[in-house]
């Protein structure tokens, strides 16, 4: 079953590059033009596009890039001549340490909060902590990391924007990304938390549920020993739609924060038609969003007895 | 923080008047009606109060706002002052009467935006989820790799390349969200699809568009409809993120997001300016939800 | 103060002479027509360079004779305008700089200004460009980022002063005695950061990466009248096809670095400079770090230890970065933000105005702006006080549709100053035969930032001249490409021109590359040809000022404002008494001129 | 047997709430029982026995809530005593077996899992010995493989079994009472006696009080001491098990005896061509064949009824002859012509002609059309009737099937009982003016007296418009009142089919037989004989 969705994913990620390299294609103007800028000359234009190869026909390039890519190798930028994989590599290091920080974050908080609001549920702490999380995910997301700023960084509580390099150590990593790692954990905190509370709400209507009930059990042993365990697959599979949002979807997050993630490579790069590039980072964030729910649903047949265990 | 006391009390007064509305209606209406007001919950009365406001401000726009969207009536950025209730924007138009414009102009687009996200996306989605076999198998997978590439990435590329007209904005972002609107729609139907009067209708020997639109659709509406509220703040935030990119609704025309985005700057300095159109997102977002929230419970209910 | 230790003798202004030296400025504006502006979006600044390379050839036959349009406005037809022989070569030997116009400012009670120089520090720049395809490439620069990180690590043969006279850098000294074949002599005993000497081969071949077929550079058109670069012992001599007394201006662009050569061609990806900082890393869109290079050859410069800088798009994360202390200089800010910045304390603004101007250029081949009576309507209804005060926060001033600004020799002060009119604007409506005019304005950031706000105010004035203008924001990715000179009404930008000739050469006479209005005036066409090889001192101011009047009244472009550099500075760096008005941040130099206070 | 008394209900009342309104579900019942004592509980559905059960542990659905009367359990009074000490009775003291047990066991826990939280979290005995101790009530519960079985899911196990594991469960702490609801209801006849016999054993050998809930009167009768009648939430009455079997007082517990008075007489053998006939059908899901060879005949104006267990393929052969499933082999003639095998080749005539009645009224109207729009279509799409004609065919089929049209016509199908949804189902399948009807066990959700109405109504249609049906059942009762013919299925294969006089004589084949002798009676000592000759025969 996996062997199949792995290849349901390989092919999922050729078309994704296809439909990339046929929007780039449909982008005006090229590479070359976005180089030259307005001091093109149609002689300067014309050199350019000849050494960048912009001149062979669309399909015998993205034929190129294919065979490229499947032989491990993505090729150069187009724009200055670094091999992709190392224009990526540290740009996608700091993306997934974003983001798993992030999630670090979010996910227990999301989870402790969804099974308390399910527990409590109709409460006041119920309806505080949705309020509070539909809030969160109602002002856009620059609005959210301004005003974390305004308040933690202004007050010389945390950086306001992130200088990593190299050699700047762990703890001062976390430290640094705090901010944006927050930010985006209100943003995604809020989906997280309802559907776990939905899952188990949902779950807690079961039969099941009653008979833990009549077997004398405390509310929150029924809700963690009884109602989590059967709504980890739609929990998983938020967490994961999530955590792909956290890896693919973070742009904004990058420009306030000046921090050097794949989005902002991405965005560039469609910005200067840098086609190598932008194949390149697309086919990331869709691999990862593909791995993700992948794992996701290992994940849930794993947690599942009813899909590991056959009769 | 006078500002954010006020915020607290009108909040507290929109309460005030949901909760006395709910007992009006509670004791005035009759029938399903009432029943539906008894069944109330004081959030979901806030919500259904905000979204009537909301709705109420977008169609009276002209005759609630003290100025033309347009106009410069002032200098830029005056303050809070009779004339001007909430003082002039970066270029001296009335922030009031921009709000209420951006009301109708917002709320308009992104309604008229999830609405064909939910037209292409639940149709398709049902359509799938009926035919089964190969279409479904074409269409998922399509689905699956349009949405493996990141919405706010892939609307900029489409944007960039169709041009940022209001039509296209809708298309644009319309078409990205009818993917994930598709995924739900075949979720359900699928549940829906397994029903014996599904059945009996196929044994009938109904055609796809009558069991999509007799049998199936208005059975998987609930939850339709709950993704619905949230698509449509999503789209909200969505426009507003591309705006802060640089593509968005056009201006001179007020919209909640651009406003956000023009006046971001203040933020740093703590200035409520931005807060204004962005508390008007957050407000309606909220608001919906509730009444989201509600119908869900509403419709979870009733399955008892 | 920046230059004066060096031997600057031969610098000399010699324009007063009359010799017909055309004083072509080190700024030509248009390079910064995008990368100035673009807001930090996720668009890419991106070069729309100008180059130098569209002057016109100075020997061009064309360029002769005169005459008058009959509808000129107030063409001084009874000037005597000498034709232009097209000679320089008799001139004789032509040493050194001219003076160019454009004056840095001297910015009084600057609180770090007084401060001594000092050495020492991190500095660090949060610079509202730079992009990941940023590269090393001299020929591909194309943004502020990679015009100060090149001037951090690289030196030019001359550089321009503070005060905009011409300071010889790897150049001690050049001279021409025909104006065609240039002679440089080369600076001794300056090394390479990795070590090696710097020879006149590096110099040639530095050169000559923007010349030859191949060359990608953005400034290969500009270089094209150079039929020849060689060396010859410590002198590396120039050759071009034709005379040009302005070659030195031309060897100041920041596209051509003086780089080591290998082969005799420079390496494009080699970080290896002459200039005060050397590249410790860089990450292209992000960030950049140097230290200082121990065997600079400059003694009163680079006085900071490390160099750090940051690519910070967003205005808000920039301001964000000032004021927590993440940086020391941002470009940029947001004018509406500057009373509150300044309220903090934290920093100054340095708001150093220039030449740069906005333009919205029409399309004078279509209707309805081949009508100069509609032009003129569109004049009158716009209020350009109030955009300065708006879209400027007052940094700048108003323009008189004058693509010449203050800072020129030449500048015409004596025009009738168009103000907002709206009778005015509908009695040329009328006089156009129209009771009303519906036009439509192609906006984007892009342009200028602030431009979509001042099509909204332009909107707004013009309705009440019964002009209705509808504002059409386009997208700020590809605006160069898709809209500006492709709309009939679009907004444009112009970094502006030190001297007045190349202003008019680049955009207004006839069949120029970058004639963005499509306009053409047989009077003024004439008097720009004349003008070139006016001697008389007079005559030649006269002239300017006539062709001012053209622009301003008969022209195709309206300009509301010139528009000022505008920086803010930390409170704890030192910054010279004199910034220059040529580039923004102190002419790239920012990093070589200021220090910790 | 011990005269204490263990639990004394007098006067409950208990309200469910709809809307923001409650409304009283049981209106004061009085309950008296002694240690050691088996009540019986029955009624219809909508009598409140679940609520009254439940209520014994002083525990209300969420939505229902308790509001008058006491509930005494051995000197507590549940509905005073603070929720911890309810809590602490609960699976402790008083234990309860659900319905469905494949519901109602954790699927995500093992089922000693789950057998060992209630006495090791209430302190009972510690986790090793309440495996053991489970092993040991699993061999009682005679079921298989007692030391593996507990190391199971839920899922791997067949119903029955969890049915015992169920009780294992409820018998771990072994309470002083067990509270049973329903607990073989779900099951196949054959499987509800051994799980029958299973309970009524332990409760017996650990002397465990117990309220015993059904619907079905056969099956208390084997395991009650005494039995309570209930009605829409009042108590009709009360008498010893024996007393009410043979006398009942009230004349609702009389008619609840006279269910089964509805029989139909059996018609001549069907002649000529088969309205429908099955020929050597295989058929598959898969790999798997589900069915093997079957063959029968259907002839009009005849009913066949088509018996088996759940996964027998009774529910597939109907899919089969409706086109839903192509079978592998094999055809079906219908008029003696070949129908296409798979749905989408047939002509539109040719489904008019076959109608299907489903088991779940609710799944099988679409909630969201009225009753005009369910029948109507058939109608309108069949025969193309529009307007007053189609308005004036819904109004007539409604009268058929008993239903007022003036009251009905516009309503909803959430706004009707099951019955009445049942009838709504017939009358929609009458709509398309079919010669075949497929009834797929159409009354096994309904109330008995419910069942009697529809068999009665698809009787009299069957005598008025020649039509043939095809009846699914696994309910013999049901069989012997409507079938003409029989065919008894297992395992996808045609075990037995004959006239019903036939099948309900013997000789049979052994799984006829078990079938057969397997349904409930109502003697109290059927069960106890029962086992006793079947040992008797096994051994």
């Amino acid at each position: 079953m996996i062997l199949t969705r792995i290849a349901i994913g390989i092919g999922l990620l050729f078309i994704v590059s296809v439909v990339i390299f046929g929007a780039t294609e449909l982008l005006p103007g090229d590479l070359a033009t976005q180089l030259l800028g307005q001091s093109a000359t149609p002689e300067t234009v014309a050199a350019l596009r000849e050494q960048l190869g912009l001149n062979d026909p669309a399909a015998m390039r993205y034929w190129n890039w294919l065979t490229g890519a499947l032989s491990g190798d993505f090729g150069v930028s187009l724009a200055n001549n670094r091999p992709i994989s190392e224009l990526i590599s540290a740009r996608l290091g700091n993306t997934l340490f974003l983001a798993l920080y992030a999630a670090a974050l979010a996910v227990p908080i999301s989870l402790i909060l969804g099974v308390l609001a399910a527990l409590w549920r109709n409460t006041v702490f119920d309806r505080v902590a949705n309020a509070g999380a539909l809030s969160a995910i109602s002002f856009p997301e620059f609005f959210v990391a301004y005003i974390l700023i305004l308040w933690l960084a202004q007050t010389g509580l945390f950086p306001s924007m992130v200088r990593i390099n190299p050699t700047t150590t762990f703890v001062d990593r976390i430290y640094m990304s705090f901010l944006p790692a927050l930010t985006l954990t209100l943003v995604v905190t809020a989906h997280m938390m309802r559907m776990t509370r939905a899952a188990i709400i949902n779950l807690m209507a079961s039969p099941y549920i009653e008979m833990a009930r009549l077997k004398g059990m405390s509310p929150l042993r029924i809700v963690l020993r009884h109602a989590l365990p059967n709504a980890l697959a739609p929990i998983i599979n938020v967490i994961a739609l999530n955590l792909a949002y956290l890896i693919t979807g973070v742009v904004v997050v990058e420009v306030v924060f000046v921090y050097p993630g794949l989005g902002q490579l991405m965005v560039d790069s469609v910005s200067n038609r840098d086609i190598a590039v932008v194949q390149a980072v697309a086919l990331i964030f869709a691999a990862a969003y593909v791995a993700l729910n992948l794992l996701a649903d290992v994940l849930s047949t794993i947690t599942n007895p009813r899909l590991m265990h056959r009769r | 923080m006078s500002f954010f006391l006020w915020v607290v009390l009108g909040l507290a007064v929109l309460f005030a008047v949901a909760a006395g509305l709910r007992a009006v209606a509670r004791t005035t209406l009759t029938g399903s009606a009432r029943t539906l007001a008894n069944d109330m919950p004081l959030t979901a009365a806030f919500g259904i109060l905000v979204i009537l406001i909301y709705a109420f401000v977008a169609i009276a726009t002209p005759v609630l706002a003290p100025f033309p969207e347009r106009e410069i009536v002032g200098t830029q950025f005056e303050a809070w002052s009779a004339e001007h209730p909430l003082g002039t924007d970066r270029i001296g138009r009335d922030m009031l009467s921009r709000l209420i414009y951006g009301a109708r102009n917002t709320v308009g687009i992104a309604f008229a935006t999830t609405a064909l996200a939910f037209i292409v996306g639940s149709v398709l989605g049902i359509w799938a989820a009926l035919t089964g076999g190969w279409v479904d198998q074409i269409l998922s997978r399509f689905v699956d790799a349009l949405m493996a590439i990141p919405a706010l990435i892939f609307s900029l590329l489409l944007l960039t390349i169709f041009g940022t007209s209001i039509t296209a904005l809708i298309l644009v972002i319309a078409s990205v969200d009818a993917t994930r609107v598709y995924r739900l729609a075949r979720a359900v139907a699928q549940g829906i699809v397994v029903m014996d009067y599904v059945e009996a209708a196929q044994l009938r020997g109904e055609r796809s568009w009558y069991l999509i639109r007799r049998e199936i659709l208005p059975n998987a509406m609930a939850p339709l409809v709950a993704e619905f509220g949230l698509r449509f703040c999503f789209v909200f935030l969505a426009i507003s993120s591309l705006s802060f990119l640089g593509l968005g609704i056009k201006p001179p025309t007020a919209d909640w997001g651009s406003m956000v985005r023009d006046n971001a700057t203040l933020i740093t300095f703590g200035d409520v300016t931005p807060l204004l159109p962005a508390g008007c997102i957050a407000l309606l977002t909220v608001a919906v939800n509730f009444v989201v929230d509600w119908q869900l419970y509403r419709a979870s209910g009733l399955k008892e | 103060m920046s230059g004066r230790g060096v031997k600057v003798d031969r610098l000399t202004p010699r324009s007063t002479r009359g010799c017909k030296i055309r004083t072509l400025p080190p700024n030509i504006g248009m390079y910064y027509k995008h990368a100035e502006n673009c807001v930090a979006q996720d668009i890419p600044c991106r070069d729309v360079n100008a180059g130098f390379g569209d002057i016109p050839d100075l020997s061009d036959p064309t360029a002769t004779g005169m005459g008058s349009k009959e509808n000129g406005r107030k063409i001084m037809n009874n000037r005597v305008i000498r034709s232009w022989t097209g000679d320089v070569s008799r001139r004789g030997v032509l040493k050194g700089a001219a003076a160019v116009g454009a004056a840095g400012l001297i910015l009084p009670g600057m609180s770090g200004a007084a401060r001594a120089q000092s050495r020492g520090g991190t500095f660090r720049a949060g610079i509202g460009h730079g992009s990941t395809t940023d590269g090393y490439d001299p020929g591909l620069w194309d943004n502020l980022y990679a015009q100060v990180f090149a001037a951090a690590r690289h030196n030019q043969l001359i550089e321009v002063g503070s005060d905009g006279q011409l300071v010889p850098e790897m150049a001690e000294s050049w001279e021409t005695d025909d104006g065609s074949s240039w002679v440089f002599r080369i600076r001794q005993g300056v090394t390479f950061h990795s070590g090696k000497d710097l020879t006149v081969d590096d110099v040639v071949a530095s050169i000559n990466h923007h010349r030859g077929d191949d060359s990608t550079s953005a400034v290969k058109s500009l270089l094209d009248a150079i039929t020849d670069v060689r060396a010859d012992g410590q002198n590396v001599i120039v050759t071009l096809e034709a005379p040009n007394a302005d070659l030195p201006y031309l060897m100041t662009d920041y596209h051509i670095p003086i780089m080591p050569a290998v082969d005799g061609r420079i390496d494009p990806n080699s970080t290896d400079g002459v200039g005060g900082y050397i590249v410790e890393s860089f990450e292209p869109g992000v960030q950049a770090s140097l230290t200082r290079n121990p065997d600079y050859w400059k003694s009163d410069r680079a006085w900071f230890d490390r160099v750090e800088l940051l690519s910070i798009l967003d205005p808000a994360a920039r301001l964000n970065a000032l004021i927590t202390g993440e940086v020391h200089v941002i470009d940029q800010v947001d004018p509406a933000t500057i009373g509150m910045l300044e309220g903090r304390g934290v920093a100054r603004i340095l708001s150093i105005p220039g030449n740069a101007h906005y333009v919205f250029p029409m399309d004078s081949r279509e209707a309805p702006y081949s009508d100069n009576n509609v032009r003129l309507a569109l004049k009158y209804a716009l209020d350009r006080q109030a955009m300065v005060d708006v879209i400027l926060g007052g940094h700048g001033a108003v323009s008189n549709d004058n693509p010449i600004g203050p800072a020129n020799r030449y500048f015409n002060t004596e025009m009738e100053q168009k103000t907002y009119d709206p009778d005015r604007a509908q009695f040329y409506l009328r006089e156009a035969g129209l009771d009303s005019l519906d036009v439509t304005l192609a906006v984007a950031d892009a342009a200028f930032s602030g431009a979509v706000d001042a099509g909204a105010m332009f909107s707004e004035t013009a309705r009440a001249a019964g002009i209705n203008l509808t504002v059409n924001r386009v997208p700020n990715d590809g605006y160069w490409d898709n809209v500006w000179m492709k709309e009939p009404f679009c907004a444009s930008y112009w970094g502006g021109r030190a001297v007045e000739d190349h202003m008019f050469t680049t955009a207004y006479a006839s069949g120029a590359a970058w004639n963005d209005s499509f306009w053409e005036q047989e009077r003024f066409n004439e008097l720009l040809v004349a003008a070139r090889s006016e001697v008389n001192e007079e005559l030649r101011r006269e002239m300017y000022h006539e062709m001012q009047e053209i622009v301003s009244f008969e022209g195709s472009v309206i300009i509301p404002m010139n528009n000022n550099y505008v920086m803010a500075v930390a409170n704890d760096v030192g910054t010279p008494e004199r910034i220059s008005a040529n580039w923004n941040l102190d002419g790239f130099r920012c990093v070589e001129r200021w220090w910790m206070a | 047997m011990d005269n204490e008394v263990l639990l004394k209900i007098e006067g409950l009342r208990i309200e469910g709430r709809s809307g923001d309104e409650w409304s009283e579900i049981v209106k004061g019942v009085d309950l008296t029982l002694r240690k050691g004592e088996v009540l019986g509980l029955i009624g219809e559905s909508g009598a409140g026995k679940s609520t009254v059960g439940l209520a014994a542990m002083g525990f209300a659905r969420d939505g229902c809530r308790i509001s008058g009367g006491t509930i005494e359990f051995d000197g507590i009074d549940l509905r005073v005593t603070p929720e911890a000490t309810r809590r602490d009775l609960r699976g402790k003291r008083i234990a309860y077996v659900a319905q469905s047990a494949a519901a109602s066991f954790n699927p995500a826990h093992k089922l000693i899992d789950q057998y060992c939280e209630a006495p090791v979290m209430h302190g009972v005995m510690p986790r090793d010995q309440a495996e053991r101790d489970a092993i040991d009530l699993y061999r009682r519960m005679q079921l298989p493989d007692p030391e593996e079985i507990g190391f199971r899911y839920p899922h791997q196990v067949s119903g029955g079994q969890l049915q015992r594991a169920m009780t294992a469960m409820a018998m771990a702490c072994r309470p002083d009472l067990i509270i049973f609801d329903e607990p073989t209801t779900a099951l196949d006849v054959t499987t509800q006696i051994e799980v029958l016999a299973a309970i009524r054993d332990v409760v017996r050998q650990f002397d465990t009080a117990a309220i015993y809930i059904t619907h079905d009167l056969a099956v208390v009768a084997q395991a009650a001491d005494r039995i309570k009648v209930l009605l829409r939430g009042e108590e009709v009455e009360t008498a010893e098990t024996y007393k009410m079997l043979e006398a009942p007082k009230e004349d609702y517990t009389k008619s609840l005896w006279a269910v089964r008075s509805f029989t139909r007489e059996e018609q001549p053998p069907g002649e000529g061509t088969p309205v429908v006939s099955v020929r050597n059908v295989t058929a598959a899901y898969g790999m798997v064949n589900v069915l093997e060879d079957v063959s029968f005949d259907i002839h009009a104006g005849r009913t066949v009824a088509v018996v088996g267990e759940s996964g027998s393929g009774k529910s597939t052969t109907a899919r089969v002859i409706t086109g839903l499933l192509p079978p592998k082999s094999g055809e079906v003639l219908f008029d003696g012509e070949p129908l296409p095998p798979a749905l989408k080749g047939r002509s539109r005539e040719q489904l008019r002609q076959c109608q299907m009645i489903y088991q779940m009224a609710d799944t099988a109207l679409n909630p969201k059309l009225t009753l005009r729009q369910l029948i109507g279509r058939p109608a309108q799409m069949y025969l193309g009737l529009d307007g007053t004609a189609l308005e004036d065919r819904v109004r007539e089929l409604l009268d058929l099937i008993e239903l007022d049209p003036a009251v009905y016509i516009d309503r909803l199908p959430g706004e009707l009982s099951g019955g009445q949804k049942q009838r709504i189902g017939i009358a929609r399948a009458l709509a398309a003016e079919p010669k075949l009807i497929i009834c797929d066990e159409v009354t096994s959700a309904l109330d008995q007296i419910v069942q009697e109405g529809i068999l009665k109504l698809l009787n009299k249609l069957q005598e008025d418009f020649g039509l043939a049906y095809m009846f699914i059942t696994h309910d013999l009762a049901t069989v012997r009142a409507i079938a003409d013919e029989v065919v008894v299925m297992q395992q996808g294969r045609v075990i037995e089919k004959g006239t019903k006089s036939e099948m309900f004589a013997p000789p049979h084949e052994p799984y006829t037989d078990l079938l057969l002798s397997s349904v409930p009676e109502m003697d109290p000592d059927w069960l106890t004989c029962l086992l006793e000759k079947r040992a008797a025969a096994g051994g």
